[in-house]
């Protein structure tokens, strides 16, 4: 355990309010409240990234999840009018405690079992090294070299995924 | 936890202590998943454990120093914009025909 | 003083200057500026009682907004009611990290960048900032408990995401011209050559298409008119700050000024050349000082722009707003994004 | 003439702008009166022009291409003795299989230049007649699409270096020929027709792509390279066995095509479609591919001489078989049919002993006139308003009197009368049976001759002399567009012998020598001149007979339609149960029925029934039963709640990682 240096100290807070509005939002009844909270967790994981010398990522975090993605969720639920959920009385009660304790074993699980496992595959670096001054270069050297294929199958996919969600929420019956 | 590899700058955090939040959060998530009954809440708690899943990513390609890491969780993100483009329409249109998104009301994988 | 400590005490000046500025100048004449345009434009004096040339009507303004009572709805949600305005007012107030205001100077022995953060990403940072703002306004409309304010919330956020598409993408051809995110290299990039031999190489020559796209939606980014569907008054009596009064509306007041100047600042260092003007390379103190002024002209030019097609343009329809934003637009600044990267291929920018 | 694909080419174009018009028009036609075709229903006079120029224009176009390509070839080949090698153009490569390639090559030699020769002049005469014949039909741009496509699948059969490449145009051209046999195809017994065609022609084209496949494993080639080898090995003079059986399969392939032996079923029923069909795929052109094949490999038939042998009397018997049938026919063109047959069995007669050129040369001769008298009869029945039936006509001559002189040229060629074409093929053939020593199928032809005459002669009095019956008064001669079909084609029944007489006459048998480099000529007997001279006068004094017998019966045919000709009545009357068969075709179709067809449809049933509907089934069934079973078992885990999916899944997954970290 090294010295309590800064960077620790932004990890502790980063990763608290991460974990904290990530419980929030499980507990939270109110979806959008969930929403805001899921928010706060992204903005703590956006510091981890930065501290993990990512702060591209980070950014695109916040960009697009944030930015993009949680704000659709919030629409549909404004869209949807949706208010707390109702009848709290979960009506099936092995579903809740069988579903907590597979969770939370299967966190422990995974937890053990990354700790335990070595870096992963030992083989050549395929990509340059981090941390680096300025790696966004490197990313989009990266991006349109090795993963070329991948980056075009992804806008197809995107497309696609934009032309049905279209279809999906038109109005066909009205 | 063996520490990063030879040749990458050694990190202030260890990085263990990410890869348990990471794992915690991803717990979270998953709880989330089993335990919402709301269909909204559990596609948000499905992209809570996709970012737990993109903060390992994260963690192991700075330990190895490599960029690859960060390449997949690139994609991740733009397919989780994806999948939610798709998935939130696919409930607008379920609250639509059935007035509920709640997953219990709406058992219709059913024979 | 150690080098750590001369760098936080250099960016806590920085902080200083910028949010003195802003905040402390820019801002209250800015509300004075709007209101003596509208006049002019509308052909009858505008505030000309408070101060000379009523110049302290913005000071008055403040005033009243902070002695005003405090109201929150009887069924708001209190909790977003009440953030959902900082929400929108921090972004808004951050945005001004990244945006190089000026060349740098020579100060104390050490050689000082007139930019806040030059962080290497950014204009994602300045995009990121502004997406959060939307949380601000969507919150604000759903916490009221009030459907025009609902309705608002939902324009802003359907208004916000679809021109940050086009937006975007508009920004995007300009890192392609300068090769970097960087904000103080996009503005190098700009003052460092000519187009076609006889232009400045500001953006907004080879990328005419883009600048106008990123104008406009510039417009529809911050909901000011023609754009301003999110708090149309003739259908939502205001939208999304219908329930609000006091400071919690000042701060929704501030915010949209604020994102006004942020966005001018942005149009004029992504196009315009930020700090730098032909044949002008600043060097020294007064360099320096040139070159802030310079940006400032530039800035406060977009604002002026702003205030006129304020009080120009009547307001779009929704749909014509979605269509422009989806079906023009997008299309249009993919367009450019393609132009852009033949000129960058064919090394003619 | 370095392209030789285009000759095949051209009329395929045509098919693909013929067929597009006519769809495109016909559909418009079928939106603006609903259902597509009314019959009688002339098109408009633009599209009718556009096809026939089109038609006609391509397959003109192809014809002059070829000439162009044949001409200078064959005089070039008649000068040096052995001959000019073929022309071989490769198009590109249509399959390759290991080491083996099968080109789209096209050849050019002296037998495929023969064949080109009359198929495309009789092709293109025949697209012009069409013009007039076909005017009132509806289907008359469907017709000439048809007719380009049958061109083009003829042509590549003509061209083709190999035997794939033979056999596409062999498919095309039954294809084309069922097409049209079944172009009325609102009348059942055309279509019936086409169907047993099409069938019939299924039996010989099994033999004939098992013949392929055994060339192939002959010679480890199937292009007509196979013949050289073939060559060398007759002066090696092995045949091994394998050789035999690919003679009988080629030969059983040409039987289908060219309608011999049983398999000639199909071919009198063909005549069920247009005149013009009837004459250039039934008469001139598809039916004698069957020859060809035979010609172009008889350089291994003549490896087993008993194949050949077999050909040679199966060629007899069809001959004076169907001959004999011809005799009693009342339709006109049936007798025709018949008449093909029989000639057909002359060729094949004149291939099995060896006499490949005389073959050849009655393929040549016989386009002409065959063609002549179809189109003629075509003419007859287009003045009689589709009248076939030859006791309601007579009388004729002087109604159509074109008609009627080409139509006597015609009939006096293939009676075989001096100095026609008929004559000099025909006395060819028979000439090298005798000389071959096969007396009796020497005597068998010669019958066979004067059958032809005598039914020939027949058909033309019925026809065209006594007195009018039925509707034989208001006859009117056919435009312009037939006649002077008619008229070059009887030009050429008359003079196109004139290649091929014989050195005794003082000819140079030039198809013959012409034909020898590409054809094999096994020795045959030579005959002494002064019995040559007496065999001619023979077959002559035969042919007359038949004439002047046909004459006698029929020359005055009058009175009532049952009773055209007292005397044939007669002695129907006296030969009793035998006339009675000819009359009936001696039963064939009812045989096959009975023998054949029968046996079919009950094991047919018999699967259908039994096999099929219990057994196949029955397994069917029996799986879905069970996986019903299994079904309703499995329903009870689906409660079709997400959210126990989800937990299920959870569990396994859990279940995984304990298991990796455990391990």
């Amino acid at each position: 355990m090294p010295a309590l240096s800064g960077e620790l100290v932004v990890f502790g807070f980063a990763s608290f309010l991460a974990l904290a509005f990530a419980l929030l939002m499980v507990v939270q009844k109110t979806p959008v409240r969930s929403v805001l909270s899921l928010v706060v967790t992204f903005f703590g994981l956006s510091v981890l990234a930065i501290l993990l010398a990512a702060p591209f990522i980070a950014a695109l975090q916040i960009f697009v999840y944030a930015g993009a993605i949680l704000v659709l969720f919030l629409f549909v639920i404004m869209l949807l009018n949706l208010k707390e959920e109702t009848a709290d009385k979960d009506d099936r009660p092995v579903q809740r405690t069988l579903g907590l304790l597979v969770a939370l074993a299967l966190g422990g699980l995974l937890a053990g079992a990354t700790l335990r496992a070595p870096v992963p595959p030992r083989g050549p670096l395929t990509g340059p090294r981090i941390p680096m001054p300025d790696e966004i270069p490197a990313l989009g050297r990266l991006l349109f070299s090795d993963y070329l294929f991948a980056f075009e199958v992804l806008s197809l996919l995107l497309l696609v995924a934009a032309v049905g969600a279209l279809l999906l929420s038109k109005r066909r019956f009205e | 936890m063996t520490g990063a590899l030879p040749g990458v700058a050694p990190m202030a955090v260890p990085p263990g202590a990410f890869l348990v939040v990471a794992t915690l959060l991803f717990a979270i998530g998953l709880a989330g998943a089993l335990l919402k009954r709301n269909a909204l809440s559990i596609f948000l708690s499905i992209e809570l454990m996709l970012n737990a899943v993109n903060l390992l990513f994260l963690t192991y390609a700075r330990m190895r120093g490599d960029l690859a890491g960060q390449m997949i969780v690139f994609f991740v993100i733009a397919v989780a914009a994806a999948e939610a483009a798709v998935g939130l329409a696919i409930f607008v249109a379920l609250f639509r025909t059935h007035r509920t998104v709640d997953v219990d009301k709406i058992a219709l994988l059913k024979w | 003083m150690s080098p750590a400590l001369a760098t936080a005490l250099e960016g806590a000046a920085k902080i200083a200057f910028v949010w003195g500025v802003v905040l402390g100048a820019v801002l209250p004449n800015l509300i004075w500026v709007e209101r003596r345009m509208a006049g002019l434009i509308q052909d009858r004096p505008g505030p000309n009682r408070v101060g000379p040339f009523g110049l302290l009507q913005a000071i008055a303004d403040i005033l009243k907004m902070f002695m005003k009572e405090d109201v929150v709805p009887m069924y708001a949600d209190r909790l977003l009611h009440t953030i959902a305005p900082l929400i929108l007012l921090v972004p808004a107030m951050t945005t001004f990290a990244v945006i190089p205001f000026g060349s740098s100077i020579h100060l104390f022995g050490r050689d000082i960048p007139l930019v806040i953060a030059d962080v290497n990403i950014g204009i994602l940072y300045v995009f990121a900032l502004t997406s959060i703002g939307i949380y601000g306004l969507v919150l604000a409309g759903w916490a009221s408990n009030n459907k025009f304010a609902l309705m608002g919330g939902l324009r802003s956020s359907a208004q916000v995401i679809s021109y940050e598409l086009a937006m975007g993408i508009a920004a995007i051809s300009v890192l392609l011209a300068a090769g970097s995110l960087r904000l103080t290299k996009v503005v190098e990039y700009q003052a460092s050559g000519t187009f076609l031999g006889f232009l400045p190489l500001w953006n907004c020559f080879p990328q005419a298409l883009g600048c106008m796209i990123f104008v406009v939606s510039a417009f529809a980014e911050t909901n000011r008119l023609p754009f301003d569907l999110p708090e149309a008054e003739a259908e939502l009596v205001a939208g999304y700050h219908t329930e609000y009064s006091a400071f919690r509306f000042g701060m929704f007041f501030m915010a949209e000024y604020l994102n006004l100047i942020a966005a001018s600042a942005m149009m004029a260092t992504l196009y315009f050349g930020g700090w730098s003007l032909p044949g002008l390379h600043p060097t020294g103190i007064l360099g320096g000082v040139i070159s802030i002024a310079v940006f400032a002209a530039k800035t406060g030019f977009f604002i002026f722009l702003f205030v006129w097609v304020r009080w120009t343009l009547p307001r779009f329809r929704f749909d014509q707003l979605m269509n422009l934003g989806w079906k023009v637009f997008l299309p249009l600044s993919l367009l450019n994004l393609i132009v852009t990267g033949a000129l960058v291929l064919w090394g003619v920018v | 003439m370095k392209q030789l694909w285009l000759i095949p080419a051209l009329p395929l174009a045509g098919f693909l702008l013929n067929g597009l018009v006519a769809l495109v028009a016909s559909s418009m036609r079928a939106e603006k009166e609903s259902g597509a075709d009314h019959p009688g229903v002339p098109l408009p006079y633009a599209q009718r022009l556009f096809h026939g120029v089109v038609g006609v224009g391509s397959v003109g176009l192809a014809a002059v291409l070829s000439f162009a390509a044949l001409v200078p070839y064959a005089l070039g080949s008649m000068q040096v003795p052995e001959g000019l090698a073929p022309i071989v153009q490769k198009v590109y490569t249509w399959m390759a299989a290991g080491d083996y390639t099968v080109d789209v090559a096209f050849r050019l030699d002296t037998l495929s230049a023969l064949m080109l020769s009359f198929v495309t002049l009789v092709g293109t005469l025949i697209h012009v007649y069409s013009v007039g014949y076909m005017q009132k039909e509806e289907g008359y741009g469907r017709y000439f699409s048809y007719l380009n496509l049958f061109m083009f699948a003829m042509l590549t059969l003509v061209l083709a270096d190999s035997l794939p490449l033979l056999f596409v145009g062999w498919e095309g051209v039954g294809l084309c020929s069922y097409l049209l046999i079944g172009y009325y195809y609102d009348k059942d017994f055309a279509v019936a027709a086409g169907k047993k065609a099409f069938i019939a022609n299924r039996v010989g084209d099994f033999g004939m792509v098992l013949g392929i496949f055994g060339v192939f494993a002959l010679f480890g080639t199937a292009d007509f390279s196979f013949v050289e080898l073939a060559k060398r090995q007759v002066l090696a003079g092995n045949a091994p066995l394998g050789v035999y059986a690919v003679c009988l399969l080629l030969f059983l392939g040409a039987c289908g095509k060219s309608a011999q032996g049983p398999l000639y079923v199909w071919l009198p029923d063909a005549m069920a479609g247009p005149t013009p069909v009837s004459a250039l795929i039934h008469a001139a052109t598809m039916v004698t591919a069957g020859v060809y094949l035979i010609a172009r490999c008889s350089a291994l038939f003549v490896l087993a001489p008993d194949a050949l042998t077999l050909v040679a009397w199966i060629g007899a018997g069809t001959a004076i078989f169907a001959a004999t049938i011809g005799l009693a026919q009342n339709d006109i063109k049936k007798v025709l049919a018949y008449s093909t047959v029989s000639q057909l069995g002359y060729m094949f007669l004149a291939c099995g002993v060896g006499a490949f050129g005389a073959g050849m040369f009655h393929v040549f001769t016989h386009s002409f006139f065959k063609a002549c008298l179809f189109l003629g009869s075509g003419s007859v029945i287009h003045a009689m308003h589709h009248e076939q039936d030859m006791r309601k006509m007579g009388g004729l001559a002087g109604r159509i009197p074109q008609t009627f002189r080409t139509m006597l040229v015609a009939t006096l060629a293939i009676a075989g009368i001096f100095p026609l074409a008929g004559f000099f093929s025909k006395d060819m053939i028979l000439g090298s049976a005798a000389a071959s020593g096969h007396w009796v199928l020497y005597l068998v032809g010669l019958f066979t001759a004067g059958l032809t005459a005598f039914y020939m002669f027949r058909l033309v009095s019925m026809t065209f002399f006594g007195a009018p019956r039925g509707h034989a008064e208001h006859a009117h001669e056919s435009p312009a567009t037939m006649t002077v079909p008619l008229w070059i084609l009887a030009a050429f029944s008359v003079v196109a012998g004139a290649v091929g007489i014989p050195a005794v006459l003082g000819g140079t048998d030039a198809v013959g020598r012409f034909l020898e480099p590409s054809v094999a000529h096994p020795p045959i007997g030579e005959m002494a001149h002064g019995l040559e001279i007496g065999l001619m006068l023979l077959s002559l004094g035969v042919a007359v007979t038949g004439l002047a017998w046909a004459w006698r019966w029929y020359g005055r045919a009058a009175g009532p339609v049952e009773a055209v000709s007292p005397q044939a009545h007669a002695f129907y009357e006296k030969t009793g149960a035998l006339g009675r068969l000819v009359a009936n075709r001696w039963n064939v179709d009812e045989g096959i029925e009975a023998l054949v067809l029968s046996p079919f449809r009950k094991i047919g049933t018999f699967l259908w029934r039994g096999f099929d509907a219990l057994f196949i089934d029955g397994i069917a069934n029996a799986s879905a039963f069970l996986v019903e079973l299994l079904g309703d078992l499995l329903r009870f885990f689906t409660t079709g709640h997400v959210r126990n999916y989800a937990l299920a899944f959870t569990l396994g997954f859990a279940a995984l990682v304990a298991y990796v970290w455990m391990s």
